[in-house]
């Protein structure tokens, strides 16, 4: 390896925050592809554009993704990044790691790769950034050995990702961890071998807050939720009033329906259960003395995405609450989503997401695809134009007689 | 010779001389009693008497409103934006032997404040070629049932509403309190005779907006996918062979919470919560009473000053579904081009 | 005439409300067209159907518009309705009469037509409902000679309306009976002679109530507003004080921007003037105390329209504010819907609504068609998607040197 | 032979003991400093500390990590969804033991409450092959630059930040108080002979969103339409022969204003405030510098709580634009197929 210079990106290990060069550069001295990639990226930074090109089919066999191709545009100059691929392994739910398994992933990945890795990549993987076309069978074998997975890409189910949930969070209203990692297994076959107009996504979030931004950033988003009345701690309560913690200007006037009233003079809370639209901002501010109710579950949302092609979307309710608290809840929830992907499967164009489809199509035809009723929840407020469809079929007998009676 | 572009008759000569002598001097106004308002000007002051009509007249209707304009208005009236009359009293002292005129003759006095007021609408029946429904009798029936609304003011809010007899929607009633709206329910009937006569094919097919027509070279006419037709009317407007009159499945849709006013909150459309109620002439009772029962509710559950929709938003529409034990139904959920925003992109939400 | 019988229509002689039915049959002593119509109207509640056609041109001599065609569809049964058209008479500004005018218009349709009319059509003009092909001549001659016009049909300038204004309102911060006078009076040939891709309307409302409704039903909105702050009597507020008027809750609470607040100590209301925008509502409730600011004029909005053909619109804002005082303050108005009416002719599909095009072409397109700088005022808030056309033109200058100069 | 199939490795086997026992059993947490969390459970206490992450780094990093772990952790540690590193004390008598030697090696320890975290990123130069910008080195360019605010906790609010570099936005930036976006400027420069030897061209032209590519037979290769063109690069991603990368055009959009979580206001996207900005490597400064500008115009303006965009919706999008003195252009005027609702349907409006 031959030392070259990087003044660009040296700047760039300057300052507080951890620099990703500095990084470049403790794999540069163990590995060549590495070192190359300094040149490369420090030649992006003079003239201000990548160098890389996609494409190729790699893969491991038995699987149909797993394994993004990558290739330098100018392989003459950098032959050990000729090929580059990116390996996407299956991380544990909630990103949980003991070290011997941490450090499992970075010997074999020093073995045949570039040893360097995104923890994690922006759908939740564990990205091994670099590697040959010939070392990617051997480096799943190795993983697989391991215990470790091939993650999703291509046009299938991208691997899910979810909170940290009941692992640590008091908010949690299902087990993100548990579910992520059961409905995942579920699905391997839709995971590993892509069959879908495009790719769908899944992410597991507690509760409302949505740390993992599933609504804005999945085709499927399950949030968790509850279906009674928040549960009020009064003595707790009193507990924040003696701290001085501001309840009415922090709390109350803040909280969206203004359903949770503060009386000074007794020093308690108390809400308008059916006005709460459990949008978690109380329980937040409070955690000690407000907590989510006992019915817990979770709401499931479809349709969220990014810019391309019809622009962003965000996931929408299609049901309100779904139980949500053994292995047997999870069942209504796959055979949901099997009812979804096959419609999607059938009604989608190519490279069209889920919810462009339904969009597309109307959310009407979608519902009576997979068998679910309409509900208010669905919507934030009904139709601003009367162009509805008529079953045709049941017109018949919702027709009206010239005297008045149904026919 | 007629003179051509004349123009309206200039509104100066319609002006009572108080209104000449305050013209852009008002300075504020009271409503004494339901349906009489009170201007202040810098120099005088107006009474206003608002009385309901059936906007549908006769020459007679209106020569008789001449007689009471003249009698206490030095012959000078007007008419609202809502197609209610009102006679411009500039003596107060017939303020009161005026309304007990009007009174006597059977006039409906009422409509300010916050209250209900005439509903602005259509032809319907007696008129036009595209309707769903009658406008005059609807609004005739409506206005019977909710008259104690009229000539008091104990509303929330002011409510105004609107009627359309076809999606055309010549009543505007796309953005009122209460809207009725006249809708089709199955897809044109073709008359290929008239089509072949001539229709332009072209302008009839580009005249559907789900692209449901298509044209057909071999018969000279065009062929309607029912499927993706939604009953719209525009290609009956094109073309009168497209038959979209359906005496057995048309009807009237409610929809609800619509504005225009930008007072406290932006305007806004109406929005369906009954897609379809039957058209049982001559009094539609099932309208009058989904009507009621919707305007009740709002009274009972909304703020002091909450416009319709200002409430339904506040509570959440599923809340108002759930109050309003209406049904809901994927008829109600939009699937047309902006239906994007109107999807719950939100865990929060009601029951 | 035969006296036929119409006990459906007699059922909506009963109630409060005026009747419409008893307003015909008076016609119809009168009229045998019109006692036709009672036939046909009875026909049509018995049937739940319509009975008339459109279409056929008709019109006066010098005109495009202004009469709607209308037959009815079975002329041997009522010969009388054969023809039974529209005509539309250009109603005075604020629909205001004297007795006199409007006795008028009573004796020349008694003479010519149904003596059948709306008083007034849902655009604003007087419709007399009813006539006969051969009648239209002669009766626009009497109401021209009268000193009446036709009002518009077709994909032409319809008749504009506005509110009563500074007729008989304290709120109205322009002129709007003198602005729709004069401003009909300079689009009369627009109005009279359609040559439009479709039709388009103007409504003219002196402030923020905007009571003829022109957001949503006129493609051009002007809404009377002002530029500074409003103006608050407290000697007034002080009056509403002690007439027990709940100042806080009714009106600061309500305030959107919630920049009005009230003291109770001192009981004066104050204004943080820039936050205010302008939505009438403490004006409305506070007539005596609270009025408009001093420099009047109003925004202009475009686009609305509704439902058929690509959903409602409603106007949007492409004038924050716009002088008019004056006469002179009317040209740049003139010169604005000029250049509108321009863009929209050269780019306008037929049948569509100028806000159809806007939204098909992008507002972008629109605004430097009719040379109007872009303003947030526009926008609730700007894209959400990253979809920017750049003037590759303008790029040249805009682009970044690789030494980070602008080029 | 490996196994297919097996799924990702069980997270049970990844959890520290204090998690087993009060797994779903939290009852609340507390922040006692920046960047440590403490989860009090049923039986038990986890702090958690969090350290920022470049997320781009070598195995070594990661084994330096497990040092920590085991000398602090028992030997267990967490990614959070912004890919921070958490480490996991049992031991509350390990905790500033930790927290010292973190220090002392240079970890940066924040993110939590009412701060910024790390950014959620993407590529970039590093391995990408449509990127308008760098992700890696805008990210440390930016937390650099707004360290401050990472190792205390006295924002108004959370400040959640994405880095997308082309528009796929593999960064999910679209819902983030402030999002870095790569744009292209430029249409496409066709490599005609690439596209003949093997693209696709059906889904080429099917992969425009504003159909501005159409076939171009007699050439076997496609036309793009310049004029219809927004750069958005997605028939690049279908075919490399669409060259759209532009290095004196490329650069970087500023969005604002969206957050997921459902907390008080529901989720919103994210809008463009700044349409360009230079590439100006290798520290932007025109983006850390009007990013700053827009995070301090919050930090002075918000009521307590408020997120970024929260506040701007508060005070309007007009308001925001004077008060933060950035240039209003049609740039920021959507025109694309949502746009109408953001068009100001309203009168009511400031300055
Ligand atoms: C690695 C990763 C970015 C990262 O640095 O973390 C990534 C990288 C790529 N994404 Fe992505 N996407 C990654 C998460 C995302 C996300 C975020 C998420 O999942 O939460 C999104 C937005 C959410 C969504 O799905 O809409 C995302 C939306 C896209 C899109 C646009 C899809 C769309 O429908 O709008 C594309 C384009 C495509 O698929 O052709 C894309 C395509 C790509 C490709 C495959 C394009 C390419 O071939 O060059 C990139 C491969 C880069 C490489 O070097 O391997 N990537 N991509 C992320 C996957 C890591 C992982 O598996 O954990
Ligand atoms: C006479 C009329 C104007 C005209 O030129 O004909 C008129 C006159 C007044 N309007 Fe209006 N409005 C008139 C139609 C409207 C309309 C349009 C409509 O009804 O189709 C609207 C917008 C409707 C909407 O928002 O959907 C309208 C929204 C208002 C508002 C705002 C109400 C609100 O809070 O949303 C006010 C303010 C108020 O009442 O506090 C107002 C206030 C007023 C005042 C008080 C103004 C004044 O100081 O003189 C007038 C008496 C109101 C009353 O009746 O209580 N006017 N007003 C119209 C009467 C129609 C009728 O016969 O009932
Ligand atoms: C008479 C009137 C209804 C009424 O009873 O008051 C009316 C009646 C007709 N309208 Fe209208 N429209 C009338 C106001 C409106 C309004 C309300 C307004 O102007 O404030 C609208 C909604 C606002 C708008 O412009 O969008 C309206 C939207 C339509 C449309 C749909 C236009 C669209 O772009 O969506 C049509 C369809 C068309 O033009 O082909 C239409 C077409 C028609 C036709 C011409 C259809 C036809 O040929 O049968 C109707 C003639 C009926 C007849 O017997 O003369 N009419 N029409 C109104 C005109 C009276 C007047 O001049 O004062
Ligand atoms: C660790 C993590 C979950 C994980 O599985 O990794 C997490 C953990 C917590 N989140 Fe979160 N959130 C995490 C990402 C998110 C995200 C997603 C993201 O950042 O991309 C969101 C949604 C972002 C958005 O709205 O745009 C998120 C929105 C929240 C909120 C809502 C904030 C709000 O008011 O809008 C809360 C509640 C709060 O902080 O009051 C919350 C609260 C919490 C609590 C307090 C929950 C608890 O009781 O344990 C945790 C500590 C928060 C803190 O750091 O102050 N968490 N949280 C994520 C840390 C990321 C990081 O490294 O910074
Ligand atoms: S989404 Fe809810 S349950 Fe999950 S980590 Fe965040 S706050 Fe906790
Ligand atoms: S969860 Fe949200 S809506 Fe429910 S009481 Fe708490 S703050 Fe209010
Ligand atoms: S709404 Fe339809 S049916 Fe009614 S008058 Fe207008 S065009 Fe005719
Ligand atoms: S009724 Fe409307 S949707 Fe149906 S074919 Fe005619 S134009 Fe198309
Ligand atoms: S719009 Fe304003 S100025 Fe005109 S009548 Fe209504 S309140 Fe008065
Ligand atoms: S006009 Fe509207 S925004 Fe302005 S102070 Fe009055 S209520 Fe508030
Ligand atoms: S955002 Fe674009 S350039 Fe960046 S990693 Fe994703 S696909 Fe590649
Ligand atoms: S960059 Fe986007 S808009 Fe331009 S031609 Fe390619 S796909 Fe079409």
């Amino acid at each position: 390896m031959t030392e070259k210079k990087t003044p660009l990106l040296d700047e760039l290990e300057k300052g507080k925050w951890p620099s990703f060069v500095t990084e470049i550069k403790r794999a540069a001295v163990k590995n060549a592809a590495s070192a190359e990639l300094l040149q490369v990226l420090e030649k992006s930074y003079e003239q201000r554009r990548g160098h890389w090109k996609h494409g190729g089919i790699v893969g491991v066999r038995g699987y149909g993704g797993g394994v993004i191709g990558r290739y330098v545009d100018e392989p003459q100059n950098f032959p050990n990044l000729a090929e580059f691929h990116t390996i996407r392994l299956l991380q544990p739910s909630g990103w949980f790691y003991n070290t011997k398994a941490l450090r499992t992933v970075c010997d074999i990945w020093e073995k045949h790769g570039s040893g360097l890795t995104n923890m994690h990549g922006s759908t939740g993987d564990i990205i091994l950034l670099g590697c040959k076309t010939e070392s990617i069978q051997p480096i799943f074998d190795e993983f697989s050995e391991a215990g470790f997975d091939l993650g999703g890409s291509g046009s299938c189910l991208r691997t899910p990702n979810c909170c940290v949930g009941p692992g640590r969070c008091e908010h949690a209203c299902y087990d993100t961890l548990e579910a992520c990692y059961n409905i995942t297994n579920e699905f391997m076959d839709e995971l590993h071998r892509p069959m879908w107009p495009y790719k769908s996504k899944i992410k597991f979030s507690g509760c409302a807050n949505d740390c993992t931004s599933s609504i804005a950033r999945a085709d499927c988003s399950v949030i968790g939720t509850w279906r009674d009345t928040l549960i009020i701690d009064q003595d707790a309560v009193k507990e924040y009033v003696a701290d001085k913690f501001p309840i009415q200007v922090a709390v109350c006037d803040k909280c969206p329906t203004r359903c949770l009233k503060y009386n000074k003079e007794t020093q308690e809370l108390s809400i308008v259960g059916e006005d709460c639209t459990r949008c978690m901002h109380c329980i937040n501010l409070m955690p000690k003395a407000i907590q989510p109710g006992k019915e817990k579950g979770a709401t499931i949302l479809i349709g969220g995405k990014s810019t391309i092609v019809q622009s962003a979307f965000m996931s929408w309710v299609i049901v309100p609450f779904m139980k949500m608290e053994t292995e047997d809840d999870f069942e209504p929830f796959k055979d949901l989503m099997r009812r979804i992907w096959e419609w999607w499967d059938e009604n989608g164009k190519s490279r069209e997401r889920i919810g462009e489809t339904i969009y597309r199509l109307g959310m009407t035809k979608f519902l009576k695809g997979i068998e679910v009723d309409p509900v208010p929840q669905m919507v934030f407020r009904p139709r601003a134009n009367p162009y509805v469809f008529w079953n045709q079929d049941d017109l018949d007998s919702s027709g009206t007689a010239l005297d008045g009676s149904k026919l | 010779m007629a003179k051509l572009d004349q123009g309206p008759p200039h509104y100066k000569k319609m002006l009572p001389p108080v209104i000449l002598e305050n013209y852009g001097k008002w300075k504020y106004h009271e409503i004494p009693s339901p349906g009489v308002l009170k201007h202040v000007g810098e120099s005088g002051v107006l009474y206003s008497v608002r009385v309901g009509s059936p906007r549908l007249v006769s020459i007679d209707f209106v020569r008789d409103l001449c007689v009471v304009a003249d009698e206490f208005c030095d012959g000078f009236l007007r008419f609202t934006t809502r197609n209610n009359v009102e006679f411009l009293v500039s003596d107060e002292a017939k303020l009161q032997p005026l309304l007990d005129s009007l009174e006597a003759k059977g006039y409906c006095v009422g409509g300010t404040g916050a209250s209900i007021s005439n509903i602005v609408h259509t032809q319907g029946w007696v008129h036009c070629h595209t309707p769903a429904t009658d406008a005059s009798g609807v609004v005739k029936a409506v206005m019977d049932d909710l008259y104690e609304y009229f000539n008091t003011m104990q509303l929330p809010a002011k409510l105004k509403m609107g009627l359309a007899c076809c999606l055309n929607m010549c009543g505007a009633a796309h953005c009122s309190d209460i809207a009725i709206v006249g809708v089709h329910r199955t897809p044109p009937r073709i008359n290929h005779d008239m089509i072949r006569k001539g229709t332009e094919i072209p302008s009839l097919v580009a005249s559907c907006p789900t692209g449901a027509i298509r044209p057909d070279p071999k018969n000279k006419s065009v062929i309607v996918n029912n499927d993706k037709c939604m009953y719209c009317g525009n290609c009956y407007t094109m073309s009168a062979a497209m038959e979209i009159l359906d005496p057995k499945n048309d009807g009237i849709a409610i929809l609800i919470g619509g504005k225009t006013s930008n007072a406290r909150s932006a305007p806004s459309f109406s929005r369906m919560v009954i897609p379809f109620l039957p058209n049982t002439a001559p009094r539609w009772p099932e309208t009058t009473e989904a009507i009621r029962k919707i305007l009740e509710l709002w009274i009972a559950n909304a703020h002091k000053g909450e416009r319709v929709g200002e409430w339904v938003e506040r509570i959440g529409w599923e809340r108002f579904f759930s109050l309003a034990e209406l049904p809901f139904s994927d008829m109600l959920i939009d699937d047309y081009i902006f239906s994007r925003e109107t999807f719950r992109t939100s865990a929060a939400f009601k029951y």
